[in-house]
């Protein structure tokens, strides 16, 4: 037994065939269930499709003077005054559904991503800063996110969009204020949780500066929940956008976004001219269905409570 | 063999303390905001709690000295490591490093006090932040505070993780993917990265297996004869402390109540919470024994007993015990203890 | 007093378990042959290292291994039936009431949001045709049992308001309600400080003893298993290594392993000196070597190694899984 | 206790402070009044008699004091369309909304809390996917779109249930409530289903997931080691801690669903709260528009004191006095 | 014997003084009476007055309707005119009261139990056209009302054919058949006014047999409604006209006018009548007719549908020529066009946005880049009200049925002591017409006043200092079986509705 007080020798290396870093194990536990692989699939091709949409869109919806009253709606399949094939039908401008949803599809999408990363950007630094100073400024956070959770988003949306007047940004804008606590109570929670680990202490022990503890140790290891939550509400970003352009307070009328389309279309839903809302309809619940799956997957992922 | 541990004791004897703690207390609180004081002001019963978790502690470690602290669960024994380490400021009294007082060190002397004083911590799985590779983990900080050449900083991780006793090769790895031991091993690399002098070890082994818990003992005791190491050894089990340390420091819901060379402590316990402890401590060597079990609960820390905090378990408590909480008096040479039953006899 | 010796035929014999769990990443082999026997009042020490099977054991006994595990092969006989062949409704009936277990978080076992009388009614009704009167004066006999100062009192309490150490004696004292002939206790007193840990091993003793109760002591800790158990069974890597009366085990180990465990304990050593330690890791369950899973880490080890060793009784009552068995004496 | 109530009780008054400055600015900013409301036909004299009437002229800070004057002696200002005190407005709107919030959300506990935990309790069989989906499809889709396609198949091609509307409605406590008579749950079924369908995904997934977590819990372990019934361990044991959860979200929730009736009741022309709020903002009817929203934030304290106090109730480590 | 009705717009108060909106006064007319009234063109007719004469220039006569009780069995007399006129003015918190009816009024002279004469400061033509709005309350049994206690139901008294049994605030009314009515009987024992706001849930209530009739029905659902034979519906061209109003205020640069790389323009080229003119060419009214309003509205060239007195006969809708519109611009100074945004309202008149987004359509392909913003109305008036504005889409019902009311709400010059151009938020301004308009105000005698209506209104339109774009049809669609007499003022009254088999 003598050999051994000479030290240790150098522990066995475990047999792993490859590097495994923690994205690599991350993808493979994703892609263990077929639903989210589906689902991200089919979130990849809208996005692609509302990226693509002034290349690949028959008509640019958005310029009026590409679209004739006289072609207006038209049943899918039909052929209009200029020669073009409107395979959705038009909506009541004349605009062709199919060109209409691609670019709805991007501003749904530009307004649900966009402000689902203001929001993060706003709500993570409030959560963090209130993690990490505790005391009164956390408390003040804290009680602003209260606030903020405690008011109906959408009725807190209405107020503001009828105060800042319609658009796109200020759409955005009004999204962000409802949503960035979400983000901010996420971040503190986990933030708070990850503080008292042991490798924030080595890491102050090792005399390391503050903001270098915060963003390069604290920090990466908020994300898994504040990805989960992000991807929740981008759905939910679209889908209040939505239901904001059906109320009438949303995206400008000249360039609808999804919910606006389904809105215009929702009049005529009754006199059987279901293609101006259904197809926009579909084209919405598709999205934030594979946004969803995709969110629901990672949620199991990032889970660390549903890890053994 | 033993002669190798014989040196730095002897060594350790005369040298002045590395470090040094004054009357040294913390209390975590949590003060009553405005709708609590406004109750109270009421006349309703509302309590603030304050929990003392260290209770005006004095204690002092020499230069190679392994100082072993023993204590249940809640004692308050992480919460001392943490202050001697310089990463949790005392409410009361004052930490002297080298006969400087840590609080008043300015920003570079303090850093460097800081950095010549590490921690390696209970839980190897917490303790490693899992987003960073091993070669991450060890070299950020000799890298940031400089400890090493530009370039050079590959090389001096190998070294440093051949010295824990890793293969260097896994470095590019990240801590899920090592043992529990492993990973220990890292924590220490990381430790010594910044060539400190003095290592608190927070229940080091505790998480570990005893085949494992050996090899890392071992490795501790590798290091301190090589790199002149200083130790304040925390632990639970009274085995490991007793292999390890010269000194041992026994605390009880934030005090120490006895304080003595190694030896004289496992022969000669004077205080009898350390008698109960030893008692019931299960040894391999002890067959069939009957268990008797000191009787009553650990008392909460936020409501802690008058006078001596051990005097409601305690076989021997008399009156004194209860109004009067005792001094640590020296009983022995190096031997200190802190029960009224010393002055009474 | 040697264990033979004890009267009667063995209350708890298992033989030749093997558990194991289905796995995406392959058959995780946990408890692979695993044989020991536990007499009424009698001590069994089930000790080993982490991940060694010892948890898995304990719940094959009590038929609460979930998917993807499953009883694969062997015997588990409590009174002479094979409880790996009972149906779950049987086995329902024997679990808690002639099978009892205590688990080892105290904090984690009793449900949080019940109170206690509540926990402890249920089991003996579960079990018993009482009414809820005498059910509750049974659970208030229990707690006194185990020591619990005013039962009614506590009885009304939630787990929360309850120390570590109290709990404990909650759950053994749940275990004692229907008098069961074996408790299987998975390290209940790890998550315990040591004072605690001397109440309720000094518990569990005297239990044993009064009422015959055969009990299974899961534990990592040898020196736990030294003052408590009659008999002991080590185990590694899912299988048991070594099995005997615990005076014979630990004063003269027959299996390397044994002997390696014992002796990176401490206080077997001499202070200050570096202690003897096992090199190397345990290996990972999902992909085990062929033959003796302890070779690679073993100083005897030899070529034969590679075939599996025999569990083969070498001295009396004493058996062990390594083809060149010979007590060593640990030095002190 | 007391500590816990006064604390709330502070809160509230602060919140309901900073939100009353905040809801009259906002709708001050709004838009002006008098241009909705005044006859095209008026002329310049009638409007400046008008804006004077309705105390319109004055400087925006003397507004709000008068309007915070009035308030602390319960009076919210009269509505500007119907000259009624807009407080009466809102209450007398008030069961509409409340029976059909409490119908969507018993709704969603009765539907969602048995798939919730059949899917829990069997992760892996095919029916639970199928709830997990149909729990992601009800996360989904928009509420408005689903209430015209409930209309279009349930009214106008079934003819199975009224289109829109409240039906009967009997007076209980000076209320009127339309749960109580055949017609007005005939009216009230299609609205509680299209409000609750994104509560009943809501609890399915809460449900499931506690009970998934729960069932790996060392104490469900010991339950089953105490050889009770999977019954009772599923009904005593699981479910009363996955009901703290539920009744969290559920009860918090539950101010949301008040809210999101908005958009129900316009499509349903259910005459609740939220059709007034939303017909308030069309006209600007900025004492409903504020009063409302003052009453949805003392709702919402209300809604969270209570939901605290169940919480505290179902779940007994938690105590009142409890830090923040 | 029942007749449920399911109405587009809320009625917000029942009190006949407080809050002038057309819901209201739809509801007011079934409860109480006016001393005239209008029939479903919107010509005077006698009510409780049975005739009146202008007897001196400042004086009007009206002789009563004898035998007519309240519906609490007080009886009608001049007193009550007296009365209630004195009331008007004096409804507490009144948003948008009444008095501008009555403040002509200087003196109200009661000269027996059923004559009245009304003396005015200054001739005062349109006397028996405005008491059209005034309700008549009883004064024994008014003397102390509020609008509260109009609501509740207990002050709901008049002369009407019908009597409130119950309110139910937003949701719906119910009316009993009175039998004090001293008209025709009404063919309904019961009336359930239900309010469904949402377009497409009221005619979806419809359709599923929960209302027999409906009002404001949506143009999308127009052909459906037609084709179904379970319905029946009721049309006529209605009061409210379409148009545009151009930014007169300002000379220099329009805020949403630019060049066409979008900086401001020096001058603002709305001010020229050529480029307005040129913008009306632009428009195609028949496409918007038929392909956004599908067939409910006629396109416009003036303010009223033919019939209406103070209709010009020739002054037709502006012929749609993109050509000529081109030409205009050139000769105004731009033949490349310039830069505009249109705005308008999105939730105020049928189709509102469609229709700004299909004039930008036109006008971009007259070279007039067009974007077009659409807001609530909310926002949008107030904006449109402080010239905020440089095109905008607005409409404007004449309830009065003759010429006088939008010249001098729209179109007159803004003068607030005569309390002209009230609504005339584009600021248009001309002399010559504001001469010929007040000319007319004085003129009780109808040709003439007429002709010289007829000359104002041609002289806006020749100029055009509105833009019109069309006068909306109102619709009714009802159940077979029903029928009903529409109203050209767009009330929705359950009186007009009868049993188609039975006579009128
Ligand atoms: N950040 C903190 N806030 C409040 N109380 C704390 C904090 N840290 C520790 N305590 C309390 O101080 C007391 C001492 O804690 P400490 O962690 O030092 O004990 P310990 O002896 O290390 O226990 P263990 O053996 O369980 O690690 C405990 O009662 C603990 O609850
Ligand atoms: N549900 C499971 N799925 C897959 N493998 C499992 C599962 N449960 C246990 N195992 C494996 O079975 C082996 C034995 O586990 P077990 O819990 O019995 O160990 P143990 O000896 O009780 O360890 P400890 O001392 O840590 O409690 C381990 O390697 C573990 O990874
Ligand atoms: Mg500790
Ligand atoms: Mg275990």
């Amino acid at each position: 037994m003598s050999t051994t007080t000479a030290g240790a020798p150098p522990a066995a290396v475990p047999p792993a065939a490859r590097v495994e870093t923690p994205f690599r194990r991350f993808v493979s536990e994703f892609a263990a269930s077929r639903l989210a692989l589906f689902g991200l699939v089919l979130f990849c091709i809208i996005v692609l499709v509302a990226v693509l949409a002034p290349w690949i869109a028959p008509q640019n919806p958005y310029d009026l003077a590409q679209l004739d009253i006289m072609d207006g709606r038209l049943e899918p399949g039909s052929v209009g005054g200029s020669g073009i094939t409107y395979w959705l039908g038009t909506d009541d401008q004349g605009r062709d559904m199919l060109s209409g949803i691609m670019y709805g599809l991007r501003i749904s999408l530009t307004v649900g991503a966009g402000s689902a990363i203001l929001a993060c950007l706003v709500g993570a630094s409030l959560g963090m800063l209130a993690a990490y100073a505790g005391g009164r400024t956390d408390s003040l956070i804290m009680r602003l996110v209260d606030l903020q959770l405690s008011f109906p988003a959408i009725l807190a949306a209405l107020m503001i969009l009828a105060f800042l007047g319609k658009g796109i940004l200020n759409v955005v804008i009004a999204l962000v204020v409802v949503e960035w606590a979400y983000y901010a109570r996420t971040v503190r929670g986990s933030a708070l949780v990850e503080r008292r680990r042991e490798y924030i202490e080595a890491a102050q022990c090792l005399a390391l500066p503050t903001h270098r503890i915060i963003f390069r140790h604290l920090l990466p290891n908020c994300l898994p929940p504040l990805i989960v939550v992000g991807t929740m509400q981008v759905a939910r970003a679209i889908a209040l956008e939505a239901t904001l352009s059906f109320l009438g307070l949303g995206v400008p009328i000249t360039e609808p976004s999804l919910g606006l389309l389904i809105a215009n279309g929702y009049e005529y839903m009754l006199s059987g001219k279901y293609w101006i809302s259904f197809y926009p309809g579909i084209a919405l619940l598709v999205t934030i269905v594979s946004i969803n799956l995709v969110g629901d997957q990672l949620r199991d992922v990032l889970n660390p409570r549903l890890k053994k | 063999m033993s002669a190798v541990l014989e040196a730095p004791r002897a060594a350790a004897q005369g040298s002045v303390p590395i470090i040094e703690l004054r009357g040294v207390s913390k209390r975590f609180s949590n003060p009553l905001d405005f709708a609590g004081r406004l109750v109270k002001r009421l006349g309703v019963k509302v309590r603030e709690d304050v929990v003392h978790a260290v209770d005006g502690v004095d204690l002092s470690v020499r230069k190679g000295e392994v100082v072993g602290l023993v204590g249940e669960s809640g004692c308050g024994k992480s919460t001392l490591g943490r202050m001697v380490a310089g990463i949790m400021p005392p409410s009361d009294g004052q930490v002297v490093w080298r006969g400087q007082d840590l609080t008043k060190l300015s920003g570079a002397d303090a850093k460097r006090a800081k950095l010549r004083t590490q921690m390696i911590f209970q839980d190897p799985y917490a303790s490693l932040n899992p987003r960073l590779k091993v070669a991450e983990i060890v070299g950020e900080a000799p890298q940031y505070h400089g400890l090493v050449p530009r370039g050079g900083l590959e090389a001096y991780v190998d070294d440093q993780l051949r010295r824990a006793g890793l293969d260097p090769s896994l470095k590019r790895r990240y801590p899920h993917q090592f043992s529990g031991g492993q990973r220990q091993r890292i924590g220490i690399a990381r430790a010594l990265a910044v060539q400190p002098d003095f290592l608190v070890c927070d229940e080091a082994v505790a998480a570990l297996d005893v085949s494992i818990q050996a090899q890392i003992l071992n490795l501790f005791m590798k290091l301190r004869r090589e790199l002149d190491l200083t130790y304040l050894f925390i632990s639970h089990d009274l085995g490991v402390v007793e292999h390890l340390s010269d000194r041992v420091v026994i605390m009880y819901l934030g005090r120490v109540v006895e304080e003595a060379p190694s030896e004289e402590v496992f022969a000669r316990p004077n205080h009898p919470y350390t008698r109960a402890l030893l008692a019931e401590v299960p040894r391999i060597e002890a067959r069939k024994r009957v268990f008797a079990g000191v009787q009553g609960e650990i008392p909460s820390p936020l409501n802690p007993p008058s006078g001596c905090h051990f005097h409601p378990r305690c076989p021997f408590a008399f009156d004194r015990c209860r109004a009067e909480r005792p001094a640590l008096k020296q009983v022995a040479p190096g031997h200190r203890s802190a029960c009224h039953l010393n002055d009474a006899a | 007093m040697p264990a033979s010796a004890a009267p009667g035929a063995p209350t708890l014999e298992v033989r030749n378990l093997r558990t194991h769990f289905l796995t995406r990443a392959g058959v995780v082999k946990a408890v692979d042959d695993v044989s020991f026997t536990v007499r009424s009042g009698k001590v069994l020490g089930l000790v080993g290292e982490s991940g060694s099977g010892k948890s898995v054991t304990g719940f094959s006994i009590l038929g609460l291994v979930d998917p993807p595990g499953r009883i694969v092969g062997g015997q588990i006989l409590f009174k002479g039936q094979d409880l790996a062949t009972l149906s779950e409704e049987a086995m329902r009936k024997l679990r808690g009431n002639r099978i009892a277990m205590i688990f080892q978080d105290p904090m984690m076992t009793l449900n949080p949001v019940l109170r206690i009388d509540t926990q402890m009614i249920e089991t003996v009704l579960a079990h018993a045709r009482v009414s809820r009167e005498e059910a509750r004066q049974r659970a208030r006999d229990a707690l006194g049992q185990v020591g619990i100062a005013s039962p009614d009192e506590r009885l009304r309490s939630y787990p929360h308001q309850f120390s570590g150490g109290m709990r404990q004696r909650v759950a053994i004292a749940i275990a004692l309600l229907h008098k069961p002939d074996v408790i299987v206790a998975d390290e209940p007193t790890t998550a315990l400080d040591v004072t605690i840990q001397g109440q309720i091993l000094a518990e569990a003793q005297k239990l044993c003893a009064q009422t015959g109760t055969a009990l299974v002591w899961i534990t990592h800790d040898l020196s736990v298993v030294a003052g408590l158990a009659d008999d002991i069974a080590v185990m590694y890597a899912g299988k048991v290594v070594e099995n005997g009366p615990v005076e014979q085990v630990l004063d003269a180990p027959l299996h390397p392993y044994t002997l390696g465990l014992i002796g990176s304990v401490p206080s077997r050593n001499r202070r200050g000196e570096p202690l003897r330690q096992i090199p190397g890791m345990t290996p990972s369950m999902l992909n085990l070597p062929a033959g003796c899973a302890f070779r690679a880490r073993c100083p005897r080890a030899e070529a034969r190694c590679a075939e599996p060793p025999p569990f083969a009784e070498y001295r009396p009552g004493r058996f062990a899984r390594c083809i060149h068995p010979h007590e060593e004496a640990v030095a002190a | 206790m007391t500590v816990f109530l006064l604390r709330r009780l502070l809160q509230a008054a602060g919140v309901v402070l900073v939100m009353s400055l905040l809801v009259f600015l906002g709708v001050y900013a709004i838009g002006d009044p008098i241009e909705i409301l005044i006859s095209p036909e008026a002329d310049q004299i009638e409007r400046e008699r008008a804006i004077k009437a309705l105390g319109l002229d004055l400087p925006l800070w003397q507004q709000y004091l008068v309007f915070l004057g009035n308030a602390l002696r319960g009076d919210l200002g009269r509505s500007f369309v119907f000259n009624e005190p807009a407080l009466r407005l809102i209450l007398d709107r008030m069961p509409a909304t409340l029976e059909l919030a409490i119908g969507a959300t018993l709704a969603a506990l009765i539907i969602g809390l048995p798939l919730g935990l059949y899917a829990g309790l069997r992760p892996s069989s095919p029916v639970s996917k199928g709830i997990l989906a149909g729990s992601i499809l009800g996360f989904s889709l928009p509420t408005f779109w689903v209430g015209l396609m409930l209309i279009m198949v349930f009214a106008v091609q079934l003819g199975w249930l009224p289109s829109t509307g409240r039906g009967e409605t009997v007076t209980i406590l000076g209320m009127r409530w339309s749960f109580l008579t055949r017609d007005g749950l005939a009216h009230m079924l299609m609205p509680a289903l299209n409000l609750s369908l994104f509560k009943i995904s809501l609890v399915i997934r809460l449900t499931r997931a506690g009970v998934r977590e729960t069932m790996l819990m060392d104490y469900v372990k010991f339950a089953r080691a105490k050889g009770l019934s999977p019954a009772r361990i599923t009904f005593i044991h699981v479910f009363k801690n996955i009901l703290i959860p539920v009744v969290t979200v559920v009860g918090l929730e539950f101010g949301g669903t008040i809210a999101f009736s908005v958009v129900t009741e316009s499509v349903f022309a259910w005459p609740g709260m939220g059709k007034l709020i939303i017909d308030s903002i069309n006209v600007l009817d900025r004492p409903v528009m504020v009063a409302y929203l003052m009453i949805i934030v003392l709702m919402f304290i209300t809604i969270n004191l209570l939901v605290d106090i169940t919480y505290s109730l179902l779940d007994p480590r938690v105590r009142l006095e409890g830090k923040s | 014997q029942t007749l449920t009705m399911g109405v587009g717009a809320p009625v917000t108060s029942i009190d006949p003084h407080y809050h002038q909106l057309s819901p209201n006064t739809a509801v007011a007319h079934m409860i109480f009476s006016g001393l005239t009234t209008t029939d479903g063109h919107a010509r005077v007719i006698p009510d409780l007055a049975e005739s009146w004469k202008a007897i001196d220039a400042t004086t009007w006569e009206f002789k009563l309707r004898p035998g007519v009780r309240f519906h609490n069995g007080s009886e009608f007399t001049a007193e009550d005119v007296a009365f209630t006129f004195a009331r008007v003015p004096n409804v507490p918190n009144s948003p948008s009261s009444y008095a501008i009816y009555t403040r002509p009024i200087r003196e109200v002279q009661v000269v027996d139990a059923h004559t009245l004469r009304l003396k005015t400061a200054v001739p005062y033509p349109l006397m028996p056209t405005d008491l059209a709005s005034v309700m008549i309350l009883d004064r024994e049994t008014h003397a102390q009302a509020t609008t509260e206690g109009f609501n509740a139901g207990p002050m709901a008294v008049g002369t009407g054919p019908f009597r409130m049994i119950s309110h139910r605030n937003g949701d719906r009314i119910e009316f009993e058949r009175s039998d004090n009515y001293f008209g025709a009987r009404p063919a309904w024992q019961r009336v359930n006014y239900r309010m469904i706001t949402n377009d497409a849930a009221r005619t979806a209530a419809l359709l599923a047999g929960d209302v027999e009739i409906i009002d404001q029905v949506p143009t999308s659902d127009l052909a459906k409604l037609r084709n179904d034979q379970r319905l029946a519906l009721s049309e006529i061209t209605g009061l409210r006209l379409i148009y545009l109003s151009f930014d007169h205020s300002r000379t220099d640069s329009s805020p949403f006018v630019t060049d066409n790389d979008g900086k401001p323009l020096p001058a603002n080229p709305l001010k020229d009548a050529r480029v307005r003119r040129a913008l009306s060419m632009a428009i195609d009214r028949n496409a918007i007719v038929e392909r956004v309003m599908e067939g409910a509205a006629i396109p416009a060239g003036q303010f009223l549908p033919e019939g209406s007195f103070s209709y010009v006969p020739d002054l037709t809708p502006t012929r749609f020529d993109t050509e000529g519109a081109k030409r205009l611009l050139a000769e105004a100074g731009f033949p490349q066009g310039f830069r505009i945004t249109l705005h308008g309202p999105n939730d105020r008149y049928p189709n509102d946005s469609r229709i700004i987004q299909a004039i930008g359509q036109m006008w971009t392909r007259a070279g007039v880049r067009t974007a077009v913003e659409a807001q609530p109305w909310t926002t949008f008036v107030a904006r449109a009200g402080r010239q905020d504005l440089s095109s905008f889409l607005i409409g404007w019902g004449t309830s009065s049925g003759e010429g006088s009311n939008p010249l001098r709400n729209l179109t007159a010059t803004f003068d607030r002591d005569k309390g002209y151009g009230a609504s005339n938020r584009g600021r248009y301004s001309n002399p010559e017409m504001d001469r010929v308009l007040d000319q007319a105000m004085r003129e009780l005698d109808d040709a003439k006043r007429e002709a010289l209506l007829q000359q104002a209104t041609r002289i806006v339109f020749e100029d055009v200092g509105i833009l019109p774009l069309h006068i909306q049809k109102n619709t009714w669609a009802m159940r077979k079986g029903l029928a009903h007499d529409p109203r050209a003022d767009e009330l929705t009254r359950a009186h007009d509705v009868r049993p188609a088999s039975a006579a009128k």
